[in-house]
């Protein structure tokens, strides 16, 4: 288990890297700046003098090279910067999101992870019939749905007509308010989870050992329980893990929708109005909460599956 | 005649105003939850930090500035002075602070506190943006630079008196009733984490920050105003999608709602939610700028032809939902210096043709139009303006962009035209130097607009000290900029405010709907929230 | 002679597409005396695994039993429920497969996974399960089997997962035992090691064995009788000695002919062993006639036409040829 | 055993979703013939809003414009949205990938890496960085899509370069004499075709989505030009006032998604049979 962390962790650090890297260059050219957004709406009218001092200030004006070699220390000290709107340290804005970030995200996969799992099992226990033929429609229609389209219909079916959950926001971070947006969030997963959990235990019940295990004379829920479960989920943790890892990038659209205060929506805000420490300490989280969840996949999978000890 | 009906019309005013307090006395207690609705999060809750409207939203609650806008007369009141005087030469100005003014720490307010906060304010390594403001004090400058360490023109005579001495004959309180001129108290401000936990003058006190989320606050029962403010609780709640807002709204989640044109029709035409809609003519000018030097538009005859060729009202009655008041020239008309019986351009697509012919340009021509996705300033309208102009052979080419890189293309002026939204008030005479041809552009003169005899007017009135007439020299200033056309004028905004009707003394504000002195908002017992 | 253990009559083994139905295996009938190793013999896709499996009650779809009789120990099992099924499979009849690696589960100990069997058929609790199922292991041959029973599978040799799997088919003493190529994947070597095993404790216990395999050496063997199946039928049953001294179906000949003999090499010289040309016919392309008609060297016009019945042989054999003589 | 080709599932999916398809292609191809009118000079703000109706057949927007034309036209937009992104992702991912492991060393290394970044970062906010940096249109929006989606189609070309080498194929092209490129473009490419197709369909679907995403958060396609993802993104705020607004660029987001996922598991069923749990 030590050596899987190890050697994930020798993975990690240059990913981390290349990502601070690809993501400074890739912001440094943005046109605008958050000087010049500041006077998006027309009440600013910031004087020029101030621009030019912030600016300086800011060290929007150092040379590329400067600025990177300055901001790859301070990251590797800890220190994300301070944001250009808040004046604050990034770390601490960051910080105050990361937990209703995770939330969402882990109230979207978990409920991903029942519906889809659920539906996958159900459809492919009897294949060709009804019941697959609904759920995997079901499933192909949540791949193939507009997320804020699909935020916006339950928002007005059970906040406006039905009346059961409130519509939008963190409330006192109650789960009232975590349900919508977390099922807005969690739909393509659960799509995607639905079908690959079938095709799994389809492809488990099609397996020899499965054959063997009915030649024992088992009962078919006993083959399913015994031998097809456990199979089937080494093929659907690693969709989960992948699903799960880019999750919170992808609650960008679903937190913008429901004002929901997670790492996404500061980081949406954050890319519009240029305040680009922000917006790169926003990406790190992601990134780094992509690697964290799949570290968390591989050491799993080490559980599940006795072949990966000794394999690779 | 004029005068009996002048009576009238005020008596009946006077009766409705009755009726209305008849109803209701304000009920003590309550939460009243406002929406925050133009970003998905707060900048900053320190008010130095911030020039955003977004973050006034909270910042008029929690703190205070010298002036205010009463939005009941439409004019710059005094709010923490009781009383001003000013020199014979209008430059020294000396106010009789309030001595009833606690910050939310208990302490009291005194002159030292203006002085400190104007002095932070200035301190040029951290470049706050009302710098542009209290750069209007004498000796601002030079601790701006770092050449003093104290504004020479701020003097403070006892605790409660204070003496500002100013560079310009202009009125003060346009300058320091912007919110990033709020006076703080230095014990507090000078922490690190003051913007996490601030604290100022305001009636109500910072209690939660959620961010991203919303920000709660709670009555500060030493507000200087006697039995202010009235509810317990005050939440600004943000809520960026104007979609999502109207589920709140008509889901009864938040009080007050800001509305677009297409829920302004919704709303009008619902029998429930039409009762509930403020509506104030905002001081926003929205317009096309012209870039003079795209060379079809350095001709008057052109620009003007643009004026002519759209169909203005019927983009305002048709697409912005009459959200919008014609614009004649550039001043609202809620200013002073705003000429009444002047007329907006008709829509005369012959006479455009016949002026680009007179121009040169028989055929027409093809211009870039740069434009963010707003929908009341931005692409819709330019999709609407397309075929009107295309009838007149001018062919546009539009360009879209984010709302935070039009200013930096408007300072770099490699545009051809531009659609936007300027703040045209309340200072008229700030407002026209937009058009000043010493104005930098990357001051303001968008337009790179150069008249000598337009300089001339803005002169005289800035030498002017009475305000009538200096008014009269900005209404002609106004009026050439009107034939001059340096822009096509679209539409004022009409700002549209959605309330529940269970929340009473909201405030029609000119300069920006969604800026409340929540002192004077109570909630009645009909508020689902506790 | 006592009824015999399994007897098969006139199966019809039906593959159900959504266009059209084939038959898969039909006409086939065959008995296994009590202890009896029996040898079912032909190339891959003439239909012999399925007809184990329909043995097993483990046809799965598009296939299906469309016909003909299952006689387990006197009691007709073809249309048994599925929860007579289950009570009949590994306790009386149990079956080992091809290939050991993906017939025992990957991600359960082979310990677990014979203690299975107690569990299932015995009512043994799961810590009296696993003891035995290490005296299985060690019936089997398998070395140092307190270790291995919490091994993977992954973590054993070939052999010894053939062998866990002889353990988990016999653990509940059946009285047939299937075999369906148990040693194609094997090595040479480790070939003759497990048939040994299987026959010994088939022995043994009186365990009659159905051995299905392409190799008719290898049945011939093992077993005192054979039946080659060619394209979903009976070609031909003899005796297993009767088969190699006389042949009677052109199929059977081709498959001797094309077995390497001890010594033949020496006599023949560096003559290439004898192929029989052409491939199975594919299930809805079974020709008329004779099925083996397009690839037999003996074939006549009324090969094409008429599909031959079978000719009764000595000692319960039968032919299927129109030129059997 | 061997047996007739089955006609199960995979049938139906095809067959509907190449029917969905085709129709979204052929719509976009005949679009000046079958709109009613011009999408975007056509307009008269006499005729906002008017629900749908016989002059109208899926009614008019705020400006006046005909929703039906605007769609037929918008099925040109997001279909090449969809298409010249994937064409973009497959060029760049078969590229790097059959590179990758055909020459191994430090440029697999790189490949390698810059894989595991591009799947690290998520495409979403990828695509919205180079949005924000090239601003919005058409042509940023195919590069914001086709340059952040190739992570997949690489990893088969690698994977497949790798296990034919494996096999010793490569070893023996090449002592036939066979170039580099030869070898790759004749003995490797076909092979990967299948999955490459399959990939390439459903991330068309991914895309059309991504672009509706997109212009959610106010960086989409250049105006006025109708993507369907832009016409329902405008028509948000209007869902209760003029829900058709919304309604028919939403069925032919659907739709037209809705067939290329189908069109992609039946095409997977035909091209790809190994891989039943393979999936973006």
């Amino acid at each position: 288990m030590l050596l899987v962390l190890g050697r994930r962790l020798a993975n990690v650090i240059p990913t981390l890297l290349a990502v601070v890297a690809l993501v400074f260059l890739l912001f440094s050219v943005l046109p605008g700046s958050f000087i010049s957004g500041m006077n998006e709406d027309g009440r600013g009218a910031i004087d020029p003098a101030v621009m030019e001092r912030m600016r300086k200030e800011m060290g929007l004006d150092d040379p590329l090279p400067e600025r990177f070699a300055k901001y790859v220390i301070s990251i590797a000290q800890g220190d994300l910067g301070r944001s250009f709107r808040t004046r604050e340290p990034v770390t601490r804005l960051i910080g105050v999101r990361v937990w209703p970030s995770l939330k969402l995200v882990f109230a979207a996969m978990s409920f991903a992870i029942l519906v889809g799992v659920t539906l996958g099992f159900v459809a492919a226990l009897r294949p060709g019939s009804l019941v697959d033929t609904i759920s995997m429609v079901f499933a192909i229609s949540g791949l193939s749905l507009s997320q804020f389209w699909f935020g916006l219909m339950l928002m007005y079916l059970f906040a406006l007509q039905l009346q059961w959950l409130p519509s939008f926001g963190y409330g006192d971070g109650g789960i009232r308010h975590l349900i919508l947006p977390a099922i807005a969030l969690g739909v393509g997963p659960m799509a995607l989870l639905a079908r690959t959990t079938r095709a799994a235990v389809l492809d488990v019940l099609n397996a020899d050992f499965v054959r063997t295990a009915r030649s024992k004379g088992m009962s078919e829920r006993r083959v399913v329980s015994w031998h097809v479960l456990r199979n089937a989920l080494v093929l659907v943790v690693t969709i989960v893990g992948l699903q799960f890892g880019s999750l919170m990038g992808a609650a960008v659209v679903v937190e913008k929708l429901f004002a929901w205060p997670g790492v996404g929506s500061l980081l949406v805000d954050s890319v519009f109005q240029r305040d680009m420490p922000a917006v790169q300490g926003c990406i790190l989280m992601i990134v780094l909460f992509f690697l964290a969840i799949n570290t968390l996949v591989d050491i799993a999978y080490v559980a599940i599956d006795p072949r990966i000890r000794y394999r690779r | 005649m004029r005068k009996l009906m002048w009576l009238a019309v005020s008596a009946a005013a006077m009766l409705a105003a009755a009726a209305a307090s008849a109803q209701t006395t304000p009920r003590k207690g309550g939460t009243i939850r406002m929406t925050a609705p133009y970003a998905a999060s707060f900048g900053s809750l320190d008010p130095h930090a911030t020039p955003r409207a977004q973050d006034d939203i909270v910042n008029k609650a929690m703190h205070r500035t010298l002036y205010n806008w009463d939005t009941a007369q439409n004019k710059l009141v005094l709010e923490l002075a009781k009383s001003v005087s000013v020199s014979g030469d209008g430059l020294v100005y000396t106010y009789k602070l309030r001595d009833d003014a606690y910050f939310h720490n208990g302490r009291k307010m005194t002159a030292d506190d203006l002085i400190w906060s104007y002095t932070r304010i200035m301190d040029g390594s951290k470049g706050f943006p009302g710098a542009r403001y209290i750069r209007l004090i004498k000796g601002a400058i030079d601790v701006e630079k770092g050449q003093a360490k104290e504004i020479s023109g701020l003097r403070k005579i006892d605790d409660n008196t204070l003496e500002i001495t100013i560079t310009d004959r202009v009125e003060p309180g346009y300058y320091l009733f912007s919110g990033t001129t709020a006076i703080l108290p230095k014990e507090e401000a000078s922490k690190p984490d003051f913007a996490s936990h601030p604290v100022g003058l305001g009636p109500f006190k910072f209690k939660e920050h959620i961010p991203g989320s919303r920000v709660v606050m709670e009555r500060f029962d030493k507000f200087y105003k006697p039995g202010k403010p009235y509810a317990d609780t005050l939440q600004v709640l943000i809520m960026a999608e104007a979609a999502a807002r109207d589920v709140a709204f008509r889901n009864k989640e938040i009080d007050t709602s800001i509305l677009g044109p297409a829920q302004y029709v919704a709303y009008r035409a619902d029998p429930q939610l039409s009762k509930g809609i403020l509506e104030v003519a905002e001081m926003f000018t929205r317009s096309l700028q012209f870039n003079p030097a795209f060379k079809p538009f350095a001709d008057k005859r052109v620009r003007q032809a643009v004026n002519y060729a759209i169909d203005s009202d019927l983009i305002i009655k048709r697409l912005v939902k009459d959200k919008a008041y014609r614009a004649v020239s550039w001043l609202p008309p809620s200013s002073a210096a705003f000429d009444k019986t002047m007329k907006p351009y008709a829509h005369d697509p012959e006479k455009a043709k016949k002026l680009l012919a007179e121009a040169g340009y028989p055929n027409g021509f093809e211009f870039e139009l740069t434009t963010s996705q707003n929908e009341s300033w931005g692409l819709p309208i330019v999709e609407a303006i397309m075929p009107m102009l295309a009838k007149v052979g001018i062919k546009v080419k539009p360009k879209l962009v984010e709302a935070t890189v039009l200013t930096e293309i408007l300072m770099k002026g490699e545009h051809q035209s531009l659609i936007s939204s300027s703040l045209t008030g309340p200072d008229s005479l700030a407002t026209l130097r937009a058009f000043y041809s010493k104005t930098p552009r990357t001051a303001g003169n968008y337009t790179s607009f150069n008249n000598p005899q337009f300089d001339k007017l803005l002169d005289d009135a800035a030498q002017e000290g009475n305000a009538d007439k200096r008014n009269d020299l900005l209404k002609k200033a106004n009026n050439l900029l009107y034939d001059e056309a340096p822009v096509w004028f679209f539409n004022y905004n009409k700002a549209v405010l959605a309330h529940q009707p269970w929340i009473h003394g909201l405030q029609a504000n000119p300069t920006e709907i969604t800026h409340q002195y929540p002192e004077d908002i109570w909630v009645d017992d009909k508020s689902p929230a506790k | 002679m006592t009824a015999p253990l399994l007897r098969i009559e006139d199966l019809r083994i039906a593959l159900r597409t959504e266009s059209a139905t084939y038959n898969a295996v039909e006409n086939v009938s065959f008995e296994i005396g009590r202890g009896e190793a029996f040898g079912l013999v032909g190339e891959s896709g003439c239909g012999k695994s399925i007809t184990a499996l329909s043995v097993m009650g483990l046809l799965r779809r598009p296939l299906a039993l469309a016909g003909g009789k299952i006689v387990l120990d006197g009691e007709e099992i073809q249309d048994a429920s599925p929860a007579e099924w289950r009570r009949l499979r590994g306790k009386r009849v149990a079956m080992i497969f091809q290939e050991p690696m993906t017939a025992l589960n990957p991600l359960s100990p082979v310990g677990r996974q014979i203690a299975e069997m107690f569990v299932l058929h015995q009512g043994a609790g799961w810590s009296e399960a696993m003891d035995r199922a290490e005296d299985a292991l060690r019936q089997v041959q398998v070395p140092s089997p307190e270790r291995r029973i919490k091994d993977f599978p992954h973590q054993l040799s070939g052999g010894m997962r053939q062998r866990v799997m002889i353990a988990i088919a016999l653990a509940c003493g059946p009285e047939l035992l299937i075999a369906d190529e148990p040693t194609t994947a094997l090595d040479v070597t480790v070939q003759a090691e497990i048939i040994d095993l299987m026959r010994e404790l088939c022995a043994a216990k009186g365990t009659a064995i159905l051995m299905i395999s392409h190799d008719l050496g290898l049945v011939a063997n093992m077993c005192r009788r054979v039946a080659v199946m060619y394209a979903g039928r009976i070609v031909e049953q003899q005796d297993a000695d009767a088969i190699f001294a006389s042949p009677r179906h052109p199929y059977t000949r081709g498959l001797i002919n094309s077995l390497p003999r001890l010594g033949a090499r020496a006599r023949q010289g560096r003559q290439r062993l004898q192929e029989i040309s052409g491939v199975v016919p594919s299930i809805a392309g079974y020709p008329a006639g004779c099925r083996f008609n397009p690839r037999c060297v003996a074939v006549t016009d009324i090969c094409r036409e008429v599909s031959p019945e079978a000719t009764p042989l000595p000692a319960d054999g039968l032919v299927r040829c129109h030129h059997h003589g | 055993m061997r047996m007739p080709r089955l006609r199960l599932k995979g049938g139906t999916s095809l067959w509907i979703g190449g029917t969905l398809v085709a129709v979204a292609i052929a719509v976009a191809v005949a679009a000046p013939l079958i709109a009613r009118t011009d999408p975007v000079m056509d307009a008269n703000l006499m005729n906002a809003e008017i629900p749908p109706g016989l002059e109208f057949p899926f009614g008019t927007d705020a400006q006046g414009r005909d929703i039906y034309s605007r769609i037929v036209y918008g099925a040109r937009i997001s279909l090449t949205v969809g298409i010249v992104s994937q064409i973009l992702n497959s060029l760049i991912g078969v590229t790097l990938g059959l590179t990758a492991g055909y020459w191994g060393g430090w440029w697999d290394d790189v490949v390698t890496g810059l894989t595991n970044l591009m799947l690290a970062i998520p495409s979403l906010i990828f695509a919205l960085a180079i949005m924000a940096i090239l601003g919005p249109g058409l042509s940023s929006l195919l590069a914001a899509l086709g340059l952040t989606a190739w992570s997949y189609s690489c990893r088969i070309a690698r994977a497949q370069v790798l296990s034919l080498k494996s096999q010793g194929y490569i070893q023996a092209a090449r002592i036939l004499g066979y170039g580099d490129l030869r070898i790759m473009f004749t003995q490797v490419l076909p092979n990967i075709l299948g999955p490459l197709i399959v990939i390439a369909t459903l991330g068309m679907g991914g895309a059309i989505l991504s672009e509706a995403a997109l212009s959610f958060l106010g960086l989409g396609i250049r105006p006025p030009f109708p993507s369907w993802g832009s016409m329902l993104s405008e028509a948000r705020d209007q869902i209760t006032t003029a829900p058709w607004l919304s309604v028919f660029p939403g069925l032919a987001i659907f739709f037209t998604v809705l067939g290329l996922n189908l069109l992609g598991d039946g095409l997977r069923d035909i091209l790809d049979p190994q891989s039943t749990t393979r999936r973006t």
